[in-house]
């Protein structure tokens, strides 16, 4: 066997492209969790089709896992990348316009015979036309290598066909030197139940790595040291899955049962999935009829005592917003998670966007203040999802918490909070008969006492018409209603004084500030640091709470010169920034349905600087 | 139930021994339907009953949607929530799957809870819920003065159907039993007593028990149900279903009901032809007896049934919810936030 | 009989009040129309509980109509009444505020019976105890005089009482000296099958009016000319009417069926039922089951080839958000009428507001841009229906028309349009075969063809997933998907270029811009012409259009030292204002279910002018 | 109907003689279900069977919710319509009253017809409009990957639900006749001929018709149906009914239903106790009856009923618009904005 050479590198990133049935999403994870284990820094990008599973072959069938990983710090799931593992033509075909020049492609020949050529769209072979010349091309038949490995098992071909994700998979493994053992934890685990399954799929992800190992074809092999974490426990995690567990978390410090009201929706699904798993925590999970039964079903549970949660995607909350409105009304805690997705309408079910901003700020009728806070990463939706619970605890009102698709989908490594560490954030139901009123105030946070049904003399009416303040009878008094109106966006206001000021990553002041919600962060502080490296006057605002906004947002407007606010979408914070602090921002804005590139950002930022 | 839920119910005070009356379960809000609206009745009935239901006040909660009808829980002295048009019964869902000890109680009227409310009705008849639905059937839109509603008669004039309206009538018993309802009734606003019975027996059955009430709107559809309620109609024109009795009706219990084939039919008994014997049984226990006296609601020549068409046993969700949660308790233990955080792959960075 | 005195007036405001029993509504209508009739310009304003018929003698269930009228052009329903008619204690209690000093009050000496007086909170009576003094009190015992005068005819006292609303009519109709014809006519009409019904209430209409002409109460009576309006033919004219008339007249120019898909609601339901009565206009109305069959329903009708609308107020919008953006997607005409009331949530039902200008601008999933249009006035209704009828149909969009509780319920005479002088506004449906692609569009309006079924070879699908450019087919790609978010953006654009540009009112420059957009049109109307009169620089900005807003809108504001924005919210248009052209306007908010007065603008302009 | 509207229906070239084949039913779009899925079976025998019904592709509409099998309309050569989630029934009605002369299909799932959907779904069936529903039912979500759906079994695992569903599932056939249904039936999606008749008898049906057709998604729920419609199981699992026909089953049709009471239950044909003369005799018209059949669907023991539960004529509810309209214009005359815009009390300003 000849010597390999081993090559070090600061950071890769790969894409798994194959049909929607040829596991790409699995490998993705798989690599992702070993990855993660070693210790590198990563960020992932799934990307999967609308269709179930699309006619194999198709290029809308397509479907992609891209993970960037280093030692260094890692952001953004990387704006191209350095290698494609194409299982077949039409995954080439979509895929290559995002592999870096002279990278590397690692083709399943048997995936670019005729049909697949035809269905993708190619009049001759690229793998052999001459083509992908200024790329590093590895054919390797993985279908026929697969088969091999399987010959005398005896399984049935579709059988055979479904493993050979999991020869690439080893390739990979040996082509970053990772381990193979967590995978192999995983399937012993996993298909525990199946043994002939089992078995061939271990069989083939070593196949694959042996192939690495054995053959001439590759000659270097990468070294990706681990990255400079703090210190500490890590785990990888996706942003669904950090929400979920947010939740619970918020559940178990506040001292109440956590009960969701959802109805399935693309890409929030996963939340009510992984709750459900978890009723030996008292998690009561309820998939509704529809959106509004979800909504006013967790409102009901709120009524008598639970944190009471809703998630959903955008056409999701499109139907909850007359249920908020009554959620603002009769003052309960709430918290209506928001994986958004690409819209309008239907729109792009399984793509990102950050669109419904000001459906969150402003999208129901009447004066309906709701306070709103945005996710920036996978792991963050852990820390959002406490924040919005907290908030909606504290201030007895409904909480938009806001991820994405980019964010829910997406994972990364996590440094596992200390649980203990977590704030108590449980209420103080009221019990005490004299002096109550259901709408009497808490002097500092203007929130009403919470009286839940069973509480002996505290019998109560609580509804959707404008209240009496202090007694919470209903009431149509003109100058009753407009102190009420008012009162209630005070009490949201006043969620400010509770809040960290917002801090400015760079320097205070200087030529260029860039403003950014959500998603977005990663790829946002990838540029600015890209240009601060670069020695430009460049600084980077986050805003995790977009109502109320942290108090010190204006200052810090004031003293750039220029302020710019990338959005997927055509612009919406940047409306709440101009209308409140009447700085002229200009926004970059991409509605591709994916995340920004750093380079994007980077870009947009040299313009400025040059138009200076 | 969470530690805070539970502590605040530990820490109440004992039932008191003393029987409430009506009087305990009158709130201190003003009644502001019209007078003569056939909804004080069903008011005063309620608070009639409740006492025998024997579940003190601060247990109790009435839920409903948006009409006159759903102003109903401001007037009971208990724990209310007026809510939003139509979704009385999610609301109510929700709040007995968080608080299975309580008792829930939803009022509705036909626009709130079969118009815009239809979809989460028929869910939770299906689902089982313990809850005590109260539906108002006026057979028109009150609140928003006159519209006809999904059970008004075809044909129906009024002021969104100049010409008349086009919809053929919902039979709400029949909708019930086909969305799998486990207990199925019909009362009347202007009998008190069966009316008392009626929500007692909801108030009794373990499961979502739909009552339809018809409830006269003296102000834009008077007289819906006089055919039913009044005096020199009324006994030919109804029929009371009770269990293990056969379906005898009229002033002198001289009718009855039997079955030509599957069609009922009504037959004299006076005149030697049928015996009581030859009449329909009511079996409250029949789902498919159920439907052929649902079935009759419309039926020209037929008295209208009032009754219990069904009550049967069957799982009540929180209940089986419940039982989830102690099952995972039993089998993985208490949930451990730090244990479930640090669970599966992680690694440790120095 | 002494000769009465007879004043001349240039303007009067009544206020009838009563218990919502009582007739009010009816009363102010009858008044209404007949000094309509007389060629007085006026403003009305209907003010009525959220009961249907509330315990008699309650302050909540006190009804009451207000009307302003004069030889002047009147713009508001009044800032306050100079007379009023309280039917018993509650209504003069609630209402007496609003009272001028030294007004008259004609008081119902039989609804201050000492039941009626503890039910209204008064310990003493006070048409006797003195604390009226400041004010013109008559007390006549109405009900009284009402039985008197029907004595004979054995009627239930039922009846009686039901009648005794039409003696005051009769008494007003003798101070105002107005004809009793066209009530007379009326009752004659509405009552043609109820006899005694008709006959009563004839007798005590005329026993009002002769009471006046006989007794020796009062002393004067009043002269009210004729407005200088323009010349023409008029008709009296409440809001809601004028919006169903001016979709039927947008359909009648269209050459297309009218098909309203709807869900009752206060007080968007008077739309329904005046557009029910309409068959033999081909007017085809669906009460469907709840707002999201309304507007669905509209939706297939419009993909069917007719003028798809549907109705509601706020909260029903809140319902039908995900279907306008589905028609936002399939690009079907559409228009949305949102009478706005008091929110949020249930709110105050039967009141006034205007806080859904966000909702309708921003409240949906994804960038779901839609255009909206406002009425200014009651009349105004039909040319906005008209307008956004026009526009929905040439661009193919959903559109949204505001209108509002008091411009819906109020009424004003109305310049009967020449509905022959209208523009024709017909469609071209699509249907030569020949390159036909249902997402092919118009170059200057950037619209779709309209293909409707039984167009034979145009067979064709749409829906909510996002389209292909110029096929329609389902479309995942990156690049289409901004490319055609940034087309529907373009296309709303473009709108600007099909309405008319901003006219200020008023110099084009000068110290204070007061921009306002609906049915406060009137009351900023009177406040900024009191303070021209009064030689102040001020002038009125009417936005109508409030998606595109016309192209000189920022011309105009620029040119303005202070910008105020008086608004029935916390503040909508002026956050759009400040985003789009980062002016420091300044908002005069209020939020009590009721229109503006005239004077509180004035007081604010005058602020504002005091700290320049 | 508008003008403009009439101007393009007779600007139409005549309907050609040539009769239509199933392929004139594709259209140019790439299926794009899972290969297997029980879809393309239904996909095929709808468009084996319209070109015997007789309508031009042109003047048909399909129209469908959100959910794999809502992706049919893109399928149809024909004008289509995909909505939004559970509103295909209420997106149909508007189209429908707009324009009775097309022929309206609604595609739709057991999620979206029965879940978000429930409520649009029951309000068409009372108001009885003349559109065939062809509602997928595989008792699962199949595009949002398998949750649990209102068919579902009790106590199914899926991935809402790992502990299994605590819901008792409806039965549509059921709730569509307590809905007050004109036409209900049943079919399979791996019967292509029953299929191709049922679908055949739900166009020929004038006013509403819900056809459920159990569709297996081999992802998700591979094998929901497999005793209804597998060689080995399915003829002693089902009970095709056929109107006037006794309920008899099994391979060697040795087996019937008759009643025992109000309960049906399996009797054989072969020990001389019961002939078929005993057997419940199937009657498409009787609503009583078709209670009875579709309440037969989750008794254990009783084969599952296949076929046309019910089809009886009732008005239809366009048809009725149509006519108040034709009748106000006789009445009134055709109706003129001039006329309108001055009519009641006008005057005039010199
Ligand atoms: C979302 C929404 N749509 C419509 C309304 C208006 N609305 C209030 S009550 C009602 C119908 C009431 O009818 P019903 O439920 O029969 O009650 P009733 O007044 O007859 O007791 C309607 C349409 C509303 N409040 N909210
Ligand atoms: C408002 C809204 N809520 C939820 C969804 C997500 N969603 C799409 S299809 C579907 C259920 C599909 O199930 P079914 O109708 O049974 O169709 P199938 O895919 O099984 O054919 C759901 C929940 C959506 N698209 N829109
Ligand atoms: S409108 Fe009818 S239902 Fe409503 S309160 Fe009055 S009488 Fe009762
Ligand atoms: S997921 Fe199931 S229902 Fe959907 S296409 Fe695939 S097999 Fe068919
Ligand atoms: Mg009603
Ligand atoms: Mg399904």
């Amino acid at each position: 066997m000849p010597e390999k050479t081993v090559q070090n590198l600061d950071e890769v990133t790969i894409r798994f492209a194959g049909d929607s049935g040829d596991g790409m999403q699995l490998t993705g994870t798989q690599f992702t969790n070993t990855t993660a284990i070693l210790g590198n820094d990563l960020s992932t990008l799934p990307d999967y089709p609308a269709e179930i599973r699309a006619p194999a072959g198709t290029l809308f069938g397509v479907s992609g896992f891209q993970i960037h990983f280093g030692s260094t710090e890692i952001n953004t799931p990387g704006d191209q990348c350095d290698v494609l593992v194409a299982m077949n033509a039409a995954a080439l075909k979509v895929n290559l316009g995002s592999l870096i020049d002279g990278g590397t492609i690692i083709a399943n020949t048997e995936g670019f015979n005729d049909k697949n050529l035809k269905l993708a769209g190619y009049t001759s072979n690229p793998l052999t036309d001459g083509s992908l010349d200024k790329y590093r091309l590895y054919a390797v038949d993985i279908t026929k290598l697969t088969a091999l490995a399987l010959q005398d098992m005896n399984l049935s071909s579709k059988l055979v066909d479904r493993s050979k994700n999991f020869f690439a998979l080893g390739m990979m493994y040996w082509m970053y030197n990772r381990p193979m053992e967590p995978t192999i934890e995983w399937i012993k685990n996993k298909f525990a139940n199946k043994p002939e399954i089992k078995e061939a799929n271990l069989r083939v992800l070593k196949a694959g790595w042996n192939y690495g190992e054995t053959t001439e074809i590759f000659s270097v092999r990468y070294e990706v040291g681990p990255a400079k974490l703090p210190p500490g426990r890590y785990r990888n995690i996706t942003g669904n899955q950090a929400l979920a567990w947010g939740l619970m978390a918020a559940a178990k410090k506040a001292k109440l049962d956590l009960f969701l009201g959802s109805y399935p929706i693309t890409p929030a699904s996963d939340v009510l999935h992984e709750l459900s798993l978890y009723k030996n925590f008292s998690v009561k999970t309820f998939q509704a009829e529809d959106e509004i039964a979800g909504i006013t079903s967790a409102l009901g549970a709120s009524f008598g005592g639970a944190l009471g949660v809703t998630t959903t995607s955008g056409p999701g909350v499109a139907l909850k917003t007359e249920a908020i409105g009554l959620a603002v009304m009769v003052e309960l805690p709430l918290v209506i998670c928001n994986i958004q997705r690409g819209g309008p309408s239907t729109g792009l079910p399984t793509k990102t966007e950050q669109a419904d901003l000001l459906q969150a700020l402003y999208g129901r009728n009447g004066e309906a203040p709701v306070p709103v806070i945005a996710a920036a990463t996978p792991a963050d939706c852990f820390d959002a999802a406490f924040e919005a619970s907290r908030i909606a605890l504290k201030y007895m009102t409904p909480v938009f918490c806001l991820s994405d698709g980019y964010l829910g989908n997406g994972s990364e490594p996590w440094l596992i909070p200390d649980f203990n560490e977590l704030p108590d954030i449980s209420p103080k139901f009221r019990t005490e008969k004299e002096g109550f009123f259901p709408y009497l105030r808490d002097d500092k946070t203007l929130s009403r006492p919470w009286a839940i049904p069973g509480t002996p003399g505290l019998e109560h009416r609580i509804g959707g018409l404008e209240k009496q303040h202090i007694t919470g009878n209903v009431n149509y008094e003109p100058q009753n209603h407009d102190f009420m109106v008012r009162l209630r966006a005070e009490k949201v206001e006043r969620i400010a004084n509770d809040i960290p000021l917002a801090q400015v990553e760079g320097d205070a002041s200087g030529d260029v500030l860039v403003v950014g919600w959500g998603g977005t962060y990663g790829a946002i502080k990838s540029a600015v640091t890209r240009h601060r490296q670069r020695g430009n006057s460049v600084s980077h605002l986050h805003l995790r709470w977009l109502n109320p906004m942290p108090k010190n947002v204006g200052e810090i407007l004031y003293k750039f010169k220029h302020v710019v606010v990338p959005e997927l979408n055509l612009g919406q914070l940047i409306k709440v920034l101009r209308a409140k602090f009447l700085v002229p921002a200009v926004g970059l804005n991409k509605v591709q349905g994916l995340p920004f590139k750093a380079i994007e950002i980077e870009n947009k930022i040299d313009e400025i600087l040059k138009g200076k | 139930m969470s530690t805070l839920v539970e502590e605040i119910l530990k820490a109440a005070p004992p039932a008191s021994d003393q029987k409430m009356t009506a009087k305990d379960f009158q709130s201190d809000q003003d009644v502001r339907w019209c007078p003569g609206c056939g909804d004080y009745s069903i008011l005063a009935q309620t608070q009639r009953v409740m006492p025998d239901v024997g579940i003190p006040r601060h247990q109790m909660v009435f839920i409903s949607g948006i009409g006159c009808s759903s102003r109903f829980p401001y007037y009971m002295n208990t724990y209310g929530f007026h809510g939003i048009h139509g979704r009385a019964t999610a609301i109510a869902s929700g709040l007995k799957m968080a608080r299975p000890d309580l008792s829930v109680w939803v009022v509705t009227g036909d626009g709130d809870g079969l118009s815009i409310g239809g979809n989460h009705m028929i869910h939770i008849l299906r689902r089982n819920l313990d809850i005590n639905i109260l539906l108002f059937n006026n057979q028109i839109y009150g609140l928003t003065k006159g519209q006809y509603s999904p059970t008004s008669e075809k044909g129906k004039i009024t002021k969104s159907t100049p010409y008349g309206s086009l919809d053929y009538p919902f039979n709400p018993a029949a909708l019930a039993l086909g969305s799998s309802a486990t207990f199925v009734a019909r009362t009347l606003d202007r009998d008190p007593k069966h009316m008392q019975y009626t929500i007692k027996r909801a108030a009794e059955h373990k499961g979502t028990s739909f009552v339809e009430i018809y409830q006269n709107c003296n102000v834009f559809n008077d007289g819906a149900f006089f055919q039913f309620t009044e005096k020199d109609t009324k006994d030919d024109s109804v029929v009371f279903l009770e269990h293990g009795k056969p379906l005898v009706f009229g002033k002198e219990k001289d009718k009855g009901i039997r079955l030509n084939g599957f069609s009922p039919e009504v037959v004299s008994l006076k005149d030697g032809k049928w015996s009581v014997n030859d009449l329909l049984v009511h079996n409250e226990k029949d789902t498919t007896l159920s439907f052929i006296l649902a079935d009759m609601t419309y039926k020209p020549g037929i008295p209208r049934p009032v009754g219990i068409f069904l009550a049967i046993d069957r799982p009540v969700y929180e209940e089986e919810m419940a039982r989830q949660i102690a099952f995972a308790k039993e089998k993985r233990g208490e949930g451990d936030m730090v244990k479930l955080l640090n669970s599966g792959d992680t690694w440790v960075v120095q």
